[in-house]
């Protein structure tokens, strides 16, 4: 399944050949023409028409690169290393597939509570950040090039800036978290900068394949070392690593709801998957200074987090921080997946980037429906709600099964593999530690529950269910997480072949012929 | 028709129960109605499972693959068949006392309690028929998640604490423990498919087989064993036919019959017989019977009694599986049928007394038998099943278990069978002598009355039961052989 | 076509059946026409094992019908026709019920084959017969049920590992002779040796024969004992070990019975004693020593119904069977009177009367195996007897001092069933034929010649004699309200309060421990809420400078790591 | 009742064949018959031939006297033992050792049948 197959690099001669690039450019499109047509009922459909599109293209280029192939798109017909690449393989294809999915599920709830929580005037704004946030994530994951991952990082993180601050309608405390993010994500993006400037400096090139292939045998140049350090820990802010997550339970916390979920689903993914790709593809897991980081720094902060961050977790008495944190906690998952440097480590990551992406999106929506009827997230306040708001609450159990990993969830199948991968490793001890980490995520999710369905409603309060705008996607999400909990053919095969594809670093600008399948055993 | 169609029906016909429990929450007769008679059909289709597929093993019925070899899939063999007419034939029963009881005690919340109650159900058919370890778990934990809203079910402090001890000891074993334990074995075979002779003999050695042991034993929270049997007390808060069905017969068979499984189907009793593996899970067992025991006697609290009565009983399956011998392993599973049956009674009783007098103490029961013949008779019934005297069904697997451990050459194990007995007689019976033929100086019979016919024809129904057992004893075992290897399988 | 039904399931459809005949006397008629069934579908069977069911890969035999088994077929499901007339006034459908489940169950064990049929019918006494002493409803029979009820299921339950352990030994269940020697005989020996009454567990049986029912009483005397020697008989004929042990068990009773004050316990110590003469019996396992012991068995069964009926007549017309509280009553009980000095008679082995028939079958059998000192010690056993059986329970209860009682004579169903009774030990005494004749062994033993009249006179008397003399030299140690210590002390007293100490200790230790370990948790707990609460130190969310300081330090730790 | 219990015309009719036990008088007889009939059986040792399984028995009176000294020991050595063992009637429990209540349906209880 892996490698091996001849790569479709080629001209661009058909509508469908330009996926890879229509992919990015719907979104970007449609972002402008939200704001220009002026009609702000147009809004929302035009901004769905393109996540439906772009989830088109994802799905069509995921099925193209299912069989472990990839597609080298060149833009403007300029051949790399000199031009642009766009380069889709099952790695990028997945996590495509995944953003434009959960844009394109995200839409109707995204309405629902837009129009509850922001006022009418900025709506064609929103929806205009909307798009250029999904843009710029979707561009960081499809472009060959590194200096294009910043600009489209950029696109996504000022987009994202924006959309958070939307909060400030509901809570004035979003501008001051917002600037925050700001300050954060910036100085994020500057380390990234740097790093893709040392690695120019070292090989002269941007392209991302031509600097895997340059920086090949040089595993002890300082430039080079240097470079890995700036751009994993620049990376590492946006990704939210454990110290460097203090942006990430304010933004989450203080954001509009459907802000909250599309960057809970989404951004946080699309940073892991840019580490995935650097620390893999560019440079070389032979490298010895590769492998001691993540033996040394990036395992250690992952424990660091699925603990600190579960505790914290725990003992919170707002149930969208309490979500925040537990993604701190469950990007800890993925860290140590990627971590464990073998087939079924990387293979967790992967499904958990996934999994875990549509379990928050549901737990997130899920919160967005509280809001929208309680007016608060603090638990006091969402008392005993399970009875008046029975879809919603059942949406916040399915989310919080798979959170913890009870069987029958997609959150079970990522922290099957990653313990198989601990297991395999023969470090039963850590996967002693994986299981111990999940018991806290017992803990802080059995908490909802209660209050959800064991508290007395809280004086006064006269809830009823959530509207279908916003059931509906929730319950998308939901059974989602039950469903690939079971069918694990897409998730678990597609991550299976992306991390076959990384840990083979078949990244350079031929294309591989054979790839040594998985590192770990 | 076909057995695949039957097994699915058997799991659907709860959940359909269940979804018109949600559905039809304002219309009660027509709930339970629904109920019954899903529940009537599900026992149905595993009778005719049993017909079908007799004490043979059926083909795999794969749903899904999960993992590289790895399937969502069940297979129908003797074990989880008698595991799984345990459960939903006594479903039906239970219901119709369930009625009684919740509607004779006023709960409240029917809809969410009888939805549960029904999921739990189909999760405990799931357990019985799974093929693999992947299936089990998935069902185990579906039972461990549906039956905490029934152990939280008054929702005041005491339920709350009691539900959280419930699903802390529960998930955390699971969680922390078996899924250790499985991933492990996944990891060193390749597979978790319920094979005869097990799949680890020849994977692993020395030291590694006890400690995988260990993980599975005490992972598998539900079979109570000692020291993390704390949420079967705990779990005594929810209503009482929960108690019955529930943490007398599904959830905590569905852990002894998992440690069955594993014994016989992942590790295979030759491995074990042979590494002397179970040796120390066998100590454990001994003791969590005899200290589980002498606990109950403490307890004035009959539910409370009755719970570490169970956490005692259990101990016994998990001993015929250390004991790594074939009529240890066959007692086991004779166990599983005659506890069920005898616990069920004895709960059922106890939950009749409560309806009838609301009393809770053993110590209040002084003279309500001379009132209330029915229940107290049911209830010595079932006392004497569970100490494993003729003629009632329990005697029959205490024998398996004793030649069992004869066979294995313990007599550690035939010395905590035969003390554990006898402290059964201390603390069961006491409950029928003083309710039948001690006299009361406070008169606790006035006013009182018979249970609700509800509450007291299924007890009745049991203890029945529980001598037909002793009659169907050596039926039973003769079907069981197969697990084994031996007979006609 | 089955031709034969075994005679267990007649008492048992007979217990199924009574709850449902209207209470009175056609239901008395009832339960005493069960063991004339029993009796009539067991007389006719000719020799041979019947009824061979498999179970589990077991043969199990209903019905064994041999010399041995038919004797004490014979005499149980007399001794029950008498116990259900001797009952005929009862109206408690539980004791019926109980008592026809009990005799059922002796009489099941005794005909079946094999050591699971022997275990279940052997657990049913135990269960049966506990509701007799229970019916009595009063605190201390409650209790008593329960201490008794314990240590039966223990005999049940060292059975059956027996069973199963000689199983595993042997791939035999069969109820036969077997040797002393693995693990599995010596439990199934000690099995039988508790419902037995064998020394230092013996304490159940003076604990509970006289707390049950007056009925009751009768009922439990027959039974659950002379199963034990059957069984013993069965399996282990001529083991030496079991001669000292009878030997010790005729004796030490005999001194408890001297200074007792209860009168059903006065009996259940001389029940004791009598046992002890028939386990020397088996003991010595010559043919004529068997034959003794089943002759001795028959006979004392009704000699001891016999007396518990008359001093149960005493107790159900005055309350009370405290020698201290009685005296007097053979002025409105003579025929009760009369009734007990038969049965005194009896068991003290006056010529014509039935103990004397058979008690000299197992001396002389100790005589002749040359067991000088086991002799001498039955020989005072048998004086023993007389003492404090054949004179002290009659003394006490009707003459001695006049307590001043005027109860009325015995109801006529007591009376009629004493009767028989009486006239079936003195028919016995008198013509001991027929009784010869249902042995297992063929009888060459004449009781009835001059040596052993006049030898046996001389015993008595002079037992008589000295008891007179001690009497009236007022040496003789008067009725007084009290309990003596006895093995039961160990469980009653020393055991639970050694156990409520080391409770008490253990349980402090798991408090504290829990305890312990509960505030560890809280302080943990507090620390971490500390550390990681919403208002924690880890949980606040800083200012951007930490966030750069962390920076800093991740970037330093991934360059020097790089580095390295 | 008074008249039940005192009145000798209304004790059964054995039982007032028997009343002449009441006399301190006729029970020393009885004792007196006890010692004569001690004193033939002795006599008897004359007119019988032994058949004796020890030595012991051949003893002259041999059954006679060890009865005697036999059961003169008991009943002293069962006094030494009281004196260690006895404890009051509610040395366990309370109502341990208790009667049927006393008497549960009257001493005159005519009828059976209740």
């Amino acid at each position: 399944m892996a490698g091996g197959t001849e790569a479709v690099a080629h001209q661009a001669l058909e509508m469908t050949d330009h996926l890879p690039v229509l992919q990015v450019l719907i979104p970007f499109i449609a972002a402008p023409l939200a704001v220009f047509l002026g009609v702000r009922s147009l809004a929302w459909p035009i901004a769905c028409a393109g996540a439906i599109a772009s989830l088109v293209c994802s799905v069509v280029l995921m099925l193209a690169t299912l069989d472990g192939s990839f597609i080298s798109y060149h833009l403007g017909g300029w051949a790399p290393p000199y031009g642009i690449e766009y380069r889709v393989d099952a790695a990028n294809a997945f996590v495509l597939l995944l953003i434009s999915a959960t844009a394109v599920v995200v839409m109707p709830f995204t309405k629902a509570s837009v129009d509850a929580e922001i006022p009418k005037k900025d709506h064609t704004l929103f929806y205009a950040c909307f798009m250029l946030c999904i843009t710029g994530l979707l561009g960081v994951v499809v472009t060959g090039d590194a200096f294009n991952v910043f600009v489209f990082l950029e696109i996504s993180s000022l987009s994202a800036y924006v959309l958070v601050s939307q909060g400030s309608h509901r809570d004035r405390r979003a501008l001051t978290v917002a600037y925050d993010y700001l300050l954060m994500g910036t100085i994020g993006a500057t380390f990234f900068v740097i790093g893709i400037g040392f690695l120019y400096m070292a090989t002269g090139t941007l392209n991302m394949a031509d600097i895997a292939d340059r920086i090949a045998g040089q595993g002890d140049n300082r430039t080079i070392q240097a470079a890995f350090a700036f751009i994993l820990v620049g990376m590492g802010l946006k990704v939210a690593i454990y110290p460097l997550h203090l942006w990430l339970p304010g933004a989450y916390n203080y954001a509009p709801s459907a802000v909250t979920v599309l960057l809970a689903a989404t951004a946080t993914k699309a940073a892991i998957y840019v580490v995935l790709r650097f620390t893999f593809s560019v440079f070389q897991p032979e490298f010895t200074f590769d492998t001691n980081v993540l033996y040394w720094i990036i395992i250690p902060f992952a424990l660091l987090a699925m603990f600190a961050a579960s505790l914290i977790a725990v003992f919170q008495t707002n149930f969208k921080r309490m979500l925040a944190y537990s993604s701190i906690a469950q990007i800890g998952y993925m860290l140590l997946g990627i971590g464990f440097f073998n087939l079924s480590g990387l293979t967790a990551t992967m499904v958990h980037l996934f999994n875990h992406s549509i379990t928050k999106a549901a737990l997130f929506m899920a919160v967005g429906a509280l809001v929208l009827r309680s007016g608060s997230t603090f638990y006091d306040r969402i008392r005993g709600m399970g009875k008046s708001m029975p879809l919603t609450s059942a949406v916040v159990v399915i989310g919080g099964l798979s959170l913890i990993g009870i069987p029958g969830t997609a959150g079970f199948v990522s922290k099957w593999m990653l313990v198989q991968a601990a297991f395999e490793l023969g470090w039963w001890w850590m996967a002693l530690l994986i299981v111990a980490s999940s018991l806290l995520a017992v803990i802080y999710v059995w908490r909802v529950l209660e209050v959800l369905y064991l508290g007395d409603t809280a004086e006064g309060a006269q809830h009823k269910e959530a509207p279908m705008m916003m059931a509906g996607p929730m319950w998308v999400a939901a059974l989602a997480c039950i469903w690939f909990g079971f069918d694990t053919s897409l998730t678990l095969e597609a991550s299976r072949v992306a991390a076959n594809g990384l840990l083979s670093g078949n990244a350079g600008m031929a294309p591989v012929p054979t790839t040594a399948a998985g590192g770990g055993h | 028709m076909d057995v695949a169609v039957l097994v699915f029906l058997a799991i659907l016909f709860p959940t359909l129960a269940s979804v018109t429990n949600m559905a039809y929450r304002n219309n009660p007769n027509l709930r339970d109605s629904v109920t019954f008679v899903c529940a009537i059909l599900a026992f149905a289709c595993i009778l005719g499972i049993l017909n079908i597929v007799g004490s043979g093993i059926s083909e795999e019925i794969v749903l899904t693959e999960v993992f590289e070899g790895l399937d969502i899939a069940f297979r129908v063999e003797p074990l989880g068949l008698l595991f799984a007419m345990v459960a939903s034939g006594l479903w039906g029963i239970t219901h119709v006392y369930a009625i009684g009881y919740m509607r004779g005690n006023n709960e409240k919340n029917h809809p969410r309690f009888f939805a549960c109650f029904s999921i739990a159900i189909a999760a405990a058919v799931g357990i019985a028929f799974s093929a693999n370890m992947l299936t089990l778990f998935l069902f185990y934990e579906l039972l461990t998640v549906s039956t905490y809203p029934l152990v939280a079910h008054k929702g005041n402090a005491k339920a709350v604490y009691g539900a959280r001890v419930y699903l802390a000891v529960l998930i955390g074993t699971s969680v922390a423990l078996l899924l250790t334990a499985v991933i492990w074995t996944y990891t060193l075979t390749g597979t978790l498919d319920f094979v005869q002779g097990g799949i680890l003999a020849g994977k692993v050695e020395g030291r590694i087989v006890p400690i995988l042991l260990g993980l599975y034993a005490f992972g598998i929270g539900k079979a109570a064993l000692m020291p993390f049997h704390k949420w079967l007390p705990s779990a005594m808060v929810a209503p009482t036919p929960v108690s019955a069905l529930l943490h007398a017969v599904a959830v905590v068979k569905a852990g002894v019959f998992t440690m069955l499984k594993v014994g016989v189907y992942i590790f295979g009793i030759e491995l074990l017989a042979d590494t002397g593996a179970s040796e120390w899970l066998m100590w454990v067992a001994a003791y969590s019977i005899i200290t589980a025991s002498i606990v109950a006697i403490m307890h004035d609290n009959l539910k409370r009694r009755l719970a570490y009565s169970t956490v005692s009983q259990l101990g016994y399956i998990t001993l015929g599986m250390a004991l790594a011998t074939k009529m240890g392993i066959l007692g086991g599973g004779l166990h599983i049928a005659m506890h069920a049956l005898g616990k069920i009674t004895l709960f059922m009783c106890a939950g009749a007394i409560y309806v009838a007098t609301r009393k809770t103490e053993i110590s209040q029961m002084t003279g309500l038998g001379q009132t209330m013949p029915v229940t107290f008779a049911a209830f010595g019934i079932g006392a004497l099943s569970i100490i494993g005297l003729p003629p009632l069904g329990g005697s029959w697997s205490k024998w398996a278990l004793i030649v069992g451990a004869a066979d294995a050459g313990q007599l550690i194990a035939i010395f905590a069978l035969m003390l554990s007995s006898i402290l059964n007689v201390a603390y069961l019976l006491p409950v029928v002598a003083k309710g039948a033929f001690l006299k009361s100086d406070d008169n606790p019979c006035k006013g009182v009355r018979e249970a609700p016919l509800f509450c007291c024809l299924p007890p009745a129904i049991t203890a029945v039961g529980c001598l037909a057992l002793f009659f169907w004893g050596g039926m039973l075992l003769d079907f069981l052989q197969p697990v084994v290897g031996d007979g006609h399988g | 076509m089955i031709d034969f039904i075994p005679p267990f399931l007649a008492y048992i459809a007979g217990a199924l059946l009574i709850p449902f005949l209207p209470k009175g006397h056609g239901r008395s008629a009832a339960l005493c026409i069960v063991p004339v069934v029993g009796a009539a579908l067991m007389w006719p069977l000719p020799m041979g094992s019947y009824g061979q069911i498999g179970v589990m890969g077991l043969e199990l035999t209903l019905l064994r019908i041999d010399k041995l088994s038919i004797i004490f077929g014979v005499i149980f499901s007399l001794a029950a026709f008498l116990a259900m007339l001797y009952a005929w006034h009862i109206r408690d459908t539980i004791q019926q019920s109980a008592a026809l489940l009990y005799s059922g169950s002796a009489i099941g064990a005794v005909f079946c084959g094999d050591l699971i049929s022997l275990f279940f019918f052997w657990e049913g006494t135990a269960i049966a017969s506990v509701f007799l002493i229970w019916a009595r409803g009063t605190t201390g029979a409650y209790f008593t049920g329960m201490r008794y009820l314990v240590v039966q299921v223990a005999s049940g339950v060292i059975l059956i590992a027996g069973a199963g352990l000689f199983y595993t030994e042997t791939g035999s269940i069969t109820f036969d002779r077997m040797q002393l020697g693995s693990l599995a005989t010596w439990l199934i020996f000690l099995a039988f040796g508790i419902k037995c009454a064998f020394p230092l567990l013996h304490n159940w049986l003076q604990d509970a024969y006289p707390a049950a029912t007056v009925t009751g009483t009768v009922v439990l005397s027959a039974f659950t004992t002379k199963l034990a020697v059957y069984a013993l008989a069965r399996s282990f004929p001529g083991t030496e070990l079991l001669i000292y042990i009878g030997a010790i068990m005729t004796l030490f009773p005999i001194f408890y019975a001297v200074i007792e004050n209860d009168l059903r316990r006065v009996l259940a110590y001389s029940l004791n004693n009598q046992l002890g003469f028939m386990v020397v019996g088996v003991g010595i396992g010559t043919e004529l020593a068997l034959n003794g012991t089943a002759a001795h068995a028959f006979a004392h069964i009704l000699y001891k119904a016999l007396l518990f009926m008359s001093v149960g007549a005493v107790l159900f017309r005055t309350g009370t069977a405290k020698g201290s509280e009685l005296g007097g009553l053979y002025k409105t009980m003579p025929l009760t009177m009369i009734f007990c000095l038969v049965g005194a008679a009896s068991i003290s082995a006056f010529p014509l009367f039935s103990g004397f028939v058979s008690k000299a079958l197992i001396l002389s059998a100790a005589g002749k195996a040359e067991y000088h000192i086991v002799w001498a010690i039955l020989l005072f056993a048998s004086a023993g007897v007389f003492h404090h059986s054949g004179i002290k329970i009659p003394y006490f209860a009707f003459f001695a001092h006049d307590s001043g009682l005027r109860p009325k004579e015995a109801p006529w169903n007591m009376l009629l069933a004493m009767g028989l009774t009486a006239f079936v030990c003195i028919a016995i005494g008198c013509y001991p034929h027929p009784l010869y004749a249902l042995l297992p062994y063929e009888v060459k033993y004449d009781p009835y010649t001059a040596t052993h009249v006049i030898n046996q006179l001389q015993l008595l008397m002079f037992s008589a004699l000295a008891f007179t003399v001690l009497m009236r030299a007022g040496l003789y140690p008067p009725e007084l309200k009290s309990v003596n210590l006895d093995t039961d002390w160990l469980y009653r007293r020393a055991g639970p309060a050694v156990f409520a100490r080391v409770a008490q200790a253990v349980s402090g230790g798991w408090g504290g421990t829990t305890d312990f370990v509960r505030r560890c948790c809280d302080v943990m707990v507090a620390i971490l809420y500390r550390a990681h609460g919403p208002d924690g130190r880890i949980a606040r969310v800083r200012p951007t400078g930490a966030m750069v300081i962390w920076i800093a330090i991740l970037l330093l730790a991934v360059m020097l790591v790089s580095f390295m | 009742m008074a008249d039940h219990k005192t009145d000798p015309a209304k004790l059964p009719w054995l039982g007032r064949k028997l009343l002449f036990l009441d006399r301190p008088k006729n029970i020393t007889l009885v004792v007196y018959a006890i010692y004569a009939l001690c004193a033939l059986l002795l006599l008897m040792e004359f007119v019988y031939t032994k058949h004796p399984y020890f030595g012991l028995e051949k003893i002259f009176g041999f059954y006679g006297w060890y009865g005697f000294v036999m059961c003169a020991l008991l009943v002293i050595c069962a006094r030494a033992m009281r004196v260690v063992l006895i404890r009051s009637e509610s040395y366990y429990a309370p109502g341990d050792v208790e009667s049927e209540p006393y008497p549960e349906d009257g001493l005159d209880r005519s009828t059976i049948d209740d």
